[in-house]
């Protein structure tokens, strides 16, 4: 019985942690993008007064999926948090966990997706359906670094990959096959939707998509699903290739790191097309992936 | 020189008659003309038949007042019974056939065969 | 004994026919009752593999025996044809009320369950062939009783198919009974091990003919868009769940039974695999790409679907191919988790087709107001589709992954990470297009489906849910019918597979997700009430649109997708049949004009030339 | 045991009457054409039991064997007789709904053909079967002539290639008596006279000739199309049911007892085979349904004579199967087009559509009989293709086994286009009035049900009838032996 609170206090504390980082980077991430466009941007602190205004104010909804959605969104990726080990915290370390991750991030998005479209605004659909054709462009990438990871390590769950690149940091996956690490970070900048893979919310063009008809509490509970799904996307790229860490501290710095890069990396680019994106998904990043493949199975 | 000339100017005969008929059959247009062939190699088998039957210097296989018994040198009787009925035949064939060509001109008005091309393929 | 699996039911097709004629329920109300029959007397065999029956018949000099026997893997196919004919039995019972041929295929459709189980329980080439022709002709009637053209030129395409590929077999059958003596396949077996490996492959790739085109496997799948798209609305779920299957056990057979792997044992093997075997994995791949492809370009939501069947099966295919034991274990998983979830699908789509009359996805919308629980089923069964981890869809998938990875094919797990991460791309579209978005005037009125077509779409759903929770269930039975083809188990508790390098424990990720998904709740129900907004007040950004048509983004869901593809999908397989039908037709004509011109002068011509050229010929020999 | 020459005798006799039963009343000829054909079969089944352990020998007029004509009825010749009198009486019972123009003149030549048919499967002598071959045809040139308009074109061509034929077949029987001297079929068989290879090889070809036309082999059929198209349905039904079925039987017989040497039965496999994939292409793309179905039997017969023309025992009986199970069901077929036809009003098969609906018994037997021609387990037409395929197997002929196939697919094509129209497409026409043909639909598909589901009725006759066919030794033996 005692287990169980602690394992709930444990599961509390996680996602209060996790939204409290997400929604931190978001705010560094406006302070960079503002730096390197010679303006001040908002403060750091700003995601959290807006998460909190949010909820404070009241919102229309269009039935019942609208609501669905939003809670299958945010339960969906506070459900995926639990199997990436965050620095020493890690709750559920089984097998198979790192094919799980994929599949249970495809929950939120397609929970979050129903949801938008059920509001009946053609901009939403429109979204939802560059989301999902962009998806496929940069999964098919990730999916034969994981696959290559798995048959090199034999084992496929994150903590047993983490486990595999202990000692010194030379052995982490980055310096090992350093080809894959950057195919992966460009896979990372996609599946975020940062800056030249943000098509499927793209302001100007339909009205910043999928979000267009949440306000209040639905808008709120988008931001924190986003930034739940930045600190898992984060982690996971930090524990498959720079090789976790011991305890949470280094852990968070190592994704920092790699946080301001993305942006830095994401804000000098314009926007890709979604035929033209799937296309360089396909063709650079999924072809040094296949060598990659090649090369770790022969 | 003779008898060779004897022997074969009947099947010769027969042979060319048969020839011509089905090259009239072939390429005559008018029906009247192809039946008209069609009986004469008719005629040109029988006259082959009977051919077949002969036998030298011998009378023919009817016994009436003058042979009566069975013991004298006859023309071998069976192709000559054969000859009688596709003779019968060779004869409702082309009543039949020029029944078919006065309905066919009535229709078609014309005797010529190669005009006459109702049923295609 | 076994017979009577096999004649009940062809028998009360008749009867169902008749008493059709006169009350329209009869007909569906005797399927259901066959099929619950076969259902309970089949469960009731579980267990008893022994049982066999044989008859033979010496005729005209032959001594043919008609072999039938039960075995796991027969028993297996048979009860799934009971269970998934009694739901749709269940759900035609009202659906059929306006529709013209429900005699017909309630005549049909009983043959084709009685042939089907003949088929499973067959144990020799010529029972086999003869309940397969009879499900061939009985399918042919029942598919060109669908949409006015196009179904029949459907049907007509599907039979001459399956019909060659038919004879084919059929030769093959015989050629082997003349070398055999008897049509068995355990004697066959033995014969094609010791005769010369070239011959026998040979053989048996012809035998796999039928199957290969039923299961609708890459070069021959070209009937099964138009088949499933334009059969009655009842039909496609079996077409699609049960009928595809049938190929994959004939495959299965030839693989297993006629010891196909054995005889390829010693040809040239790619990465421990013999060469013939990656080629059929390659086939399945192959379905898997052309199949998503072509799904994500349809607008017709019943050819969608019968294109994801086809890459579904690429799946099954991939995992036999590959004979490894968590291979077939994961086929066979995705095998039965595919008729599952992909009959719901349809099940669900012949709701609402029963409701609005169309099938073409941009003439719908918005439905999920009118029709919310078709809408739960198509959505759990869209879920298990995916392959999204609470449902079954998500473990076959899981187990078929393994093996790949465990023999390291990266080119197959390329194909296959692309099918199912496609899968999201074509099973969305339908959900977003015909169940949510705008909801059309003319179906303000429409109500949710009677009580009697519910009750599928329920247990379905229940079904998809137990099994992705509990997969152990399954694993018994196929651990069962790896012993009896001689492939390891795998093993497994009531909820946990292992897998290459660990387990797999469904349960517990059943219990996280619920965890996440409270927490979001009570997040958002503390949150201030939201006021309830129609549908067409939306922020249209400055635009003033009142008519819901042009409100609802449906037609081209994925047009800058599809534009990738454009070329490759223009030279479809279909042409290339197309254009070998017109030459046929094209030889037939040239000869027709030639010699048959009507020419009486031409046919006497042509009996002396007879004459002249044997009697030359007759000369020269 | 009723003497057999009554099945040729009875029919003569009533036909040439017939113009007297007009006379006492309408319906008589009708009726007195059924009751001969009834008799005819009651004949031949009251001698069943007889003929199956020995074959029955009659010399006409009282001379021993080698001088008169005798009839030989075996096994074969049983099988063959009841064949043609079986569809002679479903036709008759067809006919009853039927009213022609002339119908005592019909009936007269109707009665005729069945006799000729009969009298060509039964007689043992040569010059017999020549005179026999003739009153057929010529039965047959007047009774296509009785549908009007094109039907006297029809039967004109047929008139003249028939002419043709029987010149050749006179000039082959001219020169085998000229070598042997005798005319029976078994004196010939024994006599050593055609050795000479030349005229050996020169009688064969004229009796290929002669006969093929009767058996509608590919140069010589090309007035099969049209006589079938034009020609009212029951006369085609008879000619593809049991006139051709005679044609093949005497191939058979010439071939077998005097040509038996297997260089001969080549000529026979090959031009068979052609016919077969020559009448399937054709057909498949006829618009006109009867003119469809003539290309189809057509192509049958090819197929018939090319599996008989194997020449091993399996082989023969596969054939004489498939001919009795094409019979059945090619007349069934022309009886459903026939009422069909005269639903729609035209022969075009587009406007068939759909009259499943309306016309059920004529559409319902079309299709039975479609799916037994297509080999569908259960019906009769699976099981002879079955043993076809075995049989040219067996012969290890692969190409003719692909040929055949290949002849199925294409048949399926072009049959399951017309079941289609029939049934899922909606009426296009109003439909006439048509006569019932409830019964012989009924009769014939419970034949077809029966030997498809229980083919031992008929494996013995057909045993039987292909062992005498095969061996020689014994015809001669029963013939000659017993003088």
């Amino acid at each position: 019985m005692i287990d169980i609170i602690y394992r709930i206090g444990h599961f509390v504390l996680i996602t209060v942690f996790s939204m409290a980082l997400g929604l931190l980077f978001m705010g560094i991430a406006r302070k960079i993008v503002a730096r390197i466009q010679k303006r001040y941007g908002p403060p750091v602190y700003q995601p959290y007064l807006d998460v909190l205004k949010l909820f404070g104010k009241d919102a229309i909804t269009h039935g019942f999926i609208f609501d669905f959605g939003a809670i299958m969104a945010l339960g969906g990726v506070i459900a995926t948090l639990f199997f990436i080990p965050l620095g020493s915290w890690q709750l559920y370390s089984m097998e198979g966990t790192v094919i799980l991750v994929i599949y249970l991030l495809a929950i939120a998005s397609l929970g979050m997706a129903m949801g938008t479209v059920g509001s009946g605004n053609p901009q939403a659909s429109v979204g939802i359906s560059r989301a999902l054709m962009q998806m496929l462009g940069y999964e098919l990438p990730y999916l034969v670094i994981l696959f290559a990871l798995i048959y090199r390590y034999q084992t496929s769950s994150v903590w047993g990959l983490m486990q595999a690149q202990a000692g010194s940091f030379l052995n982490w996956n980055l310096f090992a096959y350093p080809l894959m690490a950057a195919v992966a970070f460009v896979v990372l900048i996609g599946m975020m939707g940062k800056k030249p893979f943000d098509s499927m919310i793209a302001p100007s063009e339909i009205g910043s998509g999928p979000v267009v008809e949440s306000g209040g509490k639905y808008l709120g509970m988008l931001l924190l699903q986003k930034s739940i799904t930045i600190i898992i996307e984060l982690a996971l790229y930090v524990n498959l290739f720079l090789g976790g860490a011991e305890n949470i501290l280094i852990f968070t710095f190592k994704m920092l790191i790699v946080w301001v890069l993305a942006t830095m990396f994401g804000s000098l680019f314009p926007r890709f097309r979604i035929e033209d994106g799937i296309k360089f998904f396909w063709k650079w990043p999924l072809g040094i992936a296949i060598l990659q493949a090649i090369y770790i199975i022969t | 020189m003779l008898n060779f000339l004897e022997e074969w100017s009947f099947f010769g005969g027969s042979i060319l008659l048969i020839l011509i008929g089905l090259y009239g059959v072939i390429t005559r247009k008018n029906m009247i003309k192809i039946l008209i062939s069609l009986a004469l190699m008719d005629t040109g088998v029988n006259l082959m038949l009977v051919a077949l039957g002969y036998v030298k210097a011998a009378n023919a296989p009817i016994l009436n007042s003058v042979v009566q018994t069975n013991t004298a040198a006859f023309v071998d009787p069976i192709p000559q019974a054969l000859v009688l009925t596709s003779i019968v035949i060779g004869t409702a064939v082309l009543g039949l056939g020029l029944a078919l060509v006065i309905k066919i001109y009535d229709k078609f008005s014309t005797l010529d065969i190669s005009k006459i091309r109702g049923l295609k393929w | 004994m076994l017979t009577n699996y096999i004649f009940i039911p062809i028998a009360a097709a008749f009867i169902a026919y008749i008493l059709n004629k006169r009350n329209r329920k009869a007909g569906a109300v005797i399927t259901a009752l066959v099929s619950a029959y076969l259902l309970l007397s089949l469960t009731a065999l579980y267990g008893r593999w022994d049982i066999t029956q044989s008859f033979n018949l010496s005729l005209m000099g032959y001594k043919i025996d008609f072999l039938l026997a039960v075995n796991p893997l027969s028993w297996l196919f048979a009860v799934m044809t009971a269970a998934i004919s009694i739901l749709i039995a269940l759900f035609s019972i009202n659906s059929q009320e306006n529709f013209k041929f429900s005699s017909v295929f309630n005549l049909n459709f009983l043959i084709i369950i009685g042939s089907m189980i003949g088929i499973v329980f067959a144990r020799d080439f010529l029972t086999l062939f003869i309940f397969w022709e009879l499900m061939t002709w009985t399918s042919f009637y029942l598919i060109s009783a669908g949409k006015k053209k196009m179904a029949g030129r459907a049907a007509y395409r599907y039979i001459i198919l399956s019909a060659g590929a038919a004879y084919a077999f059929l030769m093959a059958a015989i050629f082997i009974f003349q070398q055999t003596g008897s049509f068995a396949f355990d004697s066959a077996a033995e014969f094609l091990v010791a005769n010369s490996p070239a011959q026998s492959i040979m053989l048996l790739l012809v035998i796999s003919l039928p199957f290969i085109v039923k299961a609708g496997i890459f070069p021959l799948h070209i009937w099964v868009k138009d088949a499933h798209g334009n059969a009655p609305k009842e039909f496609s779920p079996f077409l699609s769940g049960m009928m595809l299957k049938i190929g994959i056990y004939g495959m299965i057979v030839v693989f297993y039974q006629l010891s196909f792997f054995k005889i390829i044992e010693n040809t040239i093997a790619y990465r421990g695999l013999p060469l013939l075997s990656y080629l059929f994995a390659l086939l399945g791949a192959v379905t898997i790409i052309t199949g998503t492809i072509l799904a994500i370009r349809q607008e017709d939501m019943k050819k969608l679907v019968a294109y994801s069947s086809i890459s579904q099966m690429g799946y099954i295919i991939i995992g036999i191919a590959i004979a490894t034991p968590l291979g077939f274990s994961g086929s066979m998983l995705h095998l039965m988790n595919h008729l599952i979830f992909k009959s719901t699908i349809f099940l669900a789509l012949a709701a609402v087709i029963y409701r609005t009359g169309t099938t073409k996805m941009y003439e719908m919308g918005g439905l999920i107001f009118r029709m919310p629980l078709t809408f739960a089923a198509y959505l759990t069964a869209i879920i298990a589709l995916a392959g999204i981890p609470p449902t079954n869809g998500f473990i076959s998938k899981w187990v078929i992954y393994q093996a790949l990875i465990e023999k390291g094919y990266l080119f197959l797990a390329i194909a296959a990470f692309f099918g199912s991460i496609a899968s999201f791309m074509y099973v969305f579209k339908p959900l977003s297009t015909v169940f949510l978005g705008q909801l059309k005037p003319q179906h303000q009125n429409i109500k949710e489906v009677p009580l009697l077509m519910k009750i599928p779409m329920l247990i379905l759903i229940l079904v998809i849910v137990l099994f992705g929770v509990f997969p152990g269930i399954q694993m018994n039975i196929i651990n069962q019918i790896s012993g009896y083809l001689g492939i390891e188990t795998v093993n497994y508790t009531l909820y946990s597979i292992q897998g290459a390098n660990g387990a797999w424990n469904s349960l517990l990720i059943f219990n996280i997700f619920s965890a996440g998904f409270i927490i979001a709740l009570l997040l958002f129900s503390f949150a201030k009430k939201s006021k309830l907004v129609g549908l067409l007040d939306t922020y249209s950004s400055g635009e003033y649109i009142t008519d819901a048509e042009s409100y609802h983004y449906a037609y081209q869901y994925y047009r800058p997708f599809d534009r990738l593809f454009d070329n490759l999908a223009a030279k479809s397989l279909t042409d290339f049949y197309e254009t070998l039908t017109k030459n046929l037709v094209r030889s037939g004509e040239g000869l027709r004009r030639a010699l048959a011109a009507g020419k009486l002068q031409n046919y006497a011509l042509y009996s002396v030339l007879l004459f002249v050229i044997l009697a030359a010929v007759g000369w020269i020999i | 045991m009723v003497n057999l020459t009554l099945i040729i005798a009875i029919p003569l006799l009533m036909s040439f009457t017939m113009p007297i039963f007009k006379m006492l009343n309408q319906k008589l000829p009708k009726v007195i054409a059924l009751l001969t054909t009834a008799f005819n079969l009651l004949v031949l089944t009251a001698n069943f039991s007889q003929i199956m352990d020995s074959a029955i020998i009659i010399e006409l007029g009282g001379w021993q064997a080698p001088l008169a004509i005798n009839l030989y009825v075996g096994p074969l010749a049983l099988l063959a007789a009841f064949l043609i009198n079986g569809s002679a009486f479903i036709l008759s019972i067809y006919n009853l709904t039927q009213d022609y123009k002339f119908d005592d003149k019909f009936y007269l030549l109707f009665l005729m053909i069945t006799a000729g048919a009969s009298g060509m499967v039964m007689t043992g002598d040569l010059f017999n079967l020549f005179v026999f071959i003739e009153i057929t045809s010529i039965a047959a040139y007047s009774l296509t002539a009785f549908a009007g308009r094109d039907s006297y074109e029809a039967s004109f061509k047929y008139l003249v290639i028939g002419g043709i034929g029987s010149v050749f077949m006179l000039l082959g029987i001219g020169f085998t008596y000229s070598a042997v001297g005798s005319l029976n079929l078994a004196e010939i068989a024994a006599s050593a006279g055609l050795i000479n290879p030349l005229l050996l090889q020169i009688t064969a070809l004229l009796f290929l000739i002669g006969v093929g036309i009767e058996a509608e082999l590919f140069p010589l059929n090309f007035w099969v199309p049209d006589l079938y198209t034009e020609a009212p349905t029951a006369v085609s039904g008879i000619m593809s049911g049991a006139v051709s079925a005679a044609g093949i039987y005497a191939l058979a017989r010439i071939f077998f007892t005097l040509f038996p040497a297997q260089s001969f039965l080549n000529y026979l496999l090959y031009l068979g085979a052609i016919t077969l994939i020559l009448g399937e292409l054709i057909a498949y793309q006829q618009k006109n349904i009867k003119r469809m179905l003539a290309y189809s039997s057509l192509a049958q017969m090819g197929l018939i004579v090319a599996v008989i023309s194997l020449g091993t025992e399996g082989a023969v009986r596969a054939g004489l199967f498939q001919l009795v199970n094409h019979s059945i069901l090619k007349i069934l077929l022309f009886i459903s087009a026939g009422v069909l036809i005269s639903a729609a009003g035209s022969k075009n098969i587009d406007d068939l559509a759909g009259l499943g609906s309306k016309k059920k018994t004529a559409a319902f037997g079309f299709t039975i009989a479609a799916m037994g021609i297509l080999g569908v387990p259960f019906l009769n037409g699976f099981i002879s293709k079955f043993m076809i395929i075995s049989s040219s197997l067996n012969a290890d002929q692969f190409l003719l086994t692909v040929l055949i196939l290949l002849a199925a697919v294409i048949e399926i094509a072009y049959y399951l286009k017309v079941v289609q129209k029939l049934y899922f497409e909606d009426l296009k026409i109003e439909v006439k009035k048509t006569a019932v043909i409830t019964i012989p639909v009924v009769l014939l598909t419970l034949m077809i049900f029966g030997l498809g589901i229980y083919p031992q009725l008929i494996a013995d006759p057909l045993e039987k009838a292909a062992a005498e066919l095969i061996n020689n030794g014994s015809y001669i033996m029963t013939v000659l032996g017993g003088m």
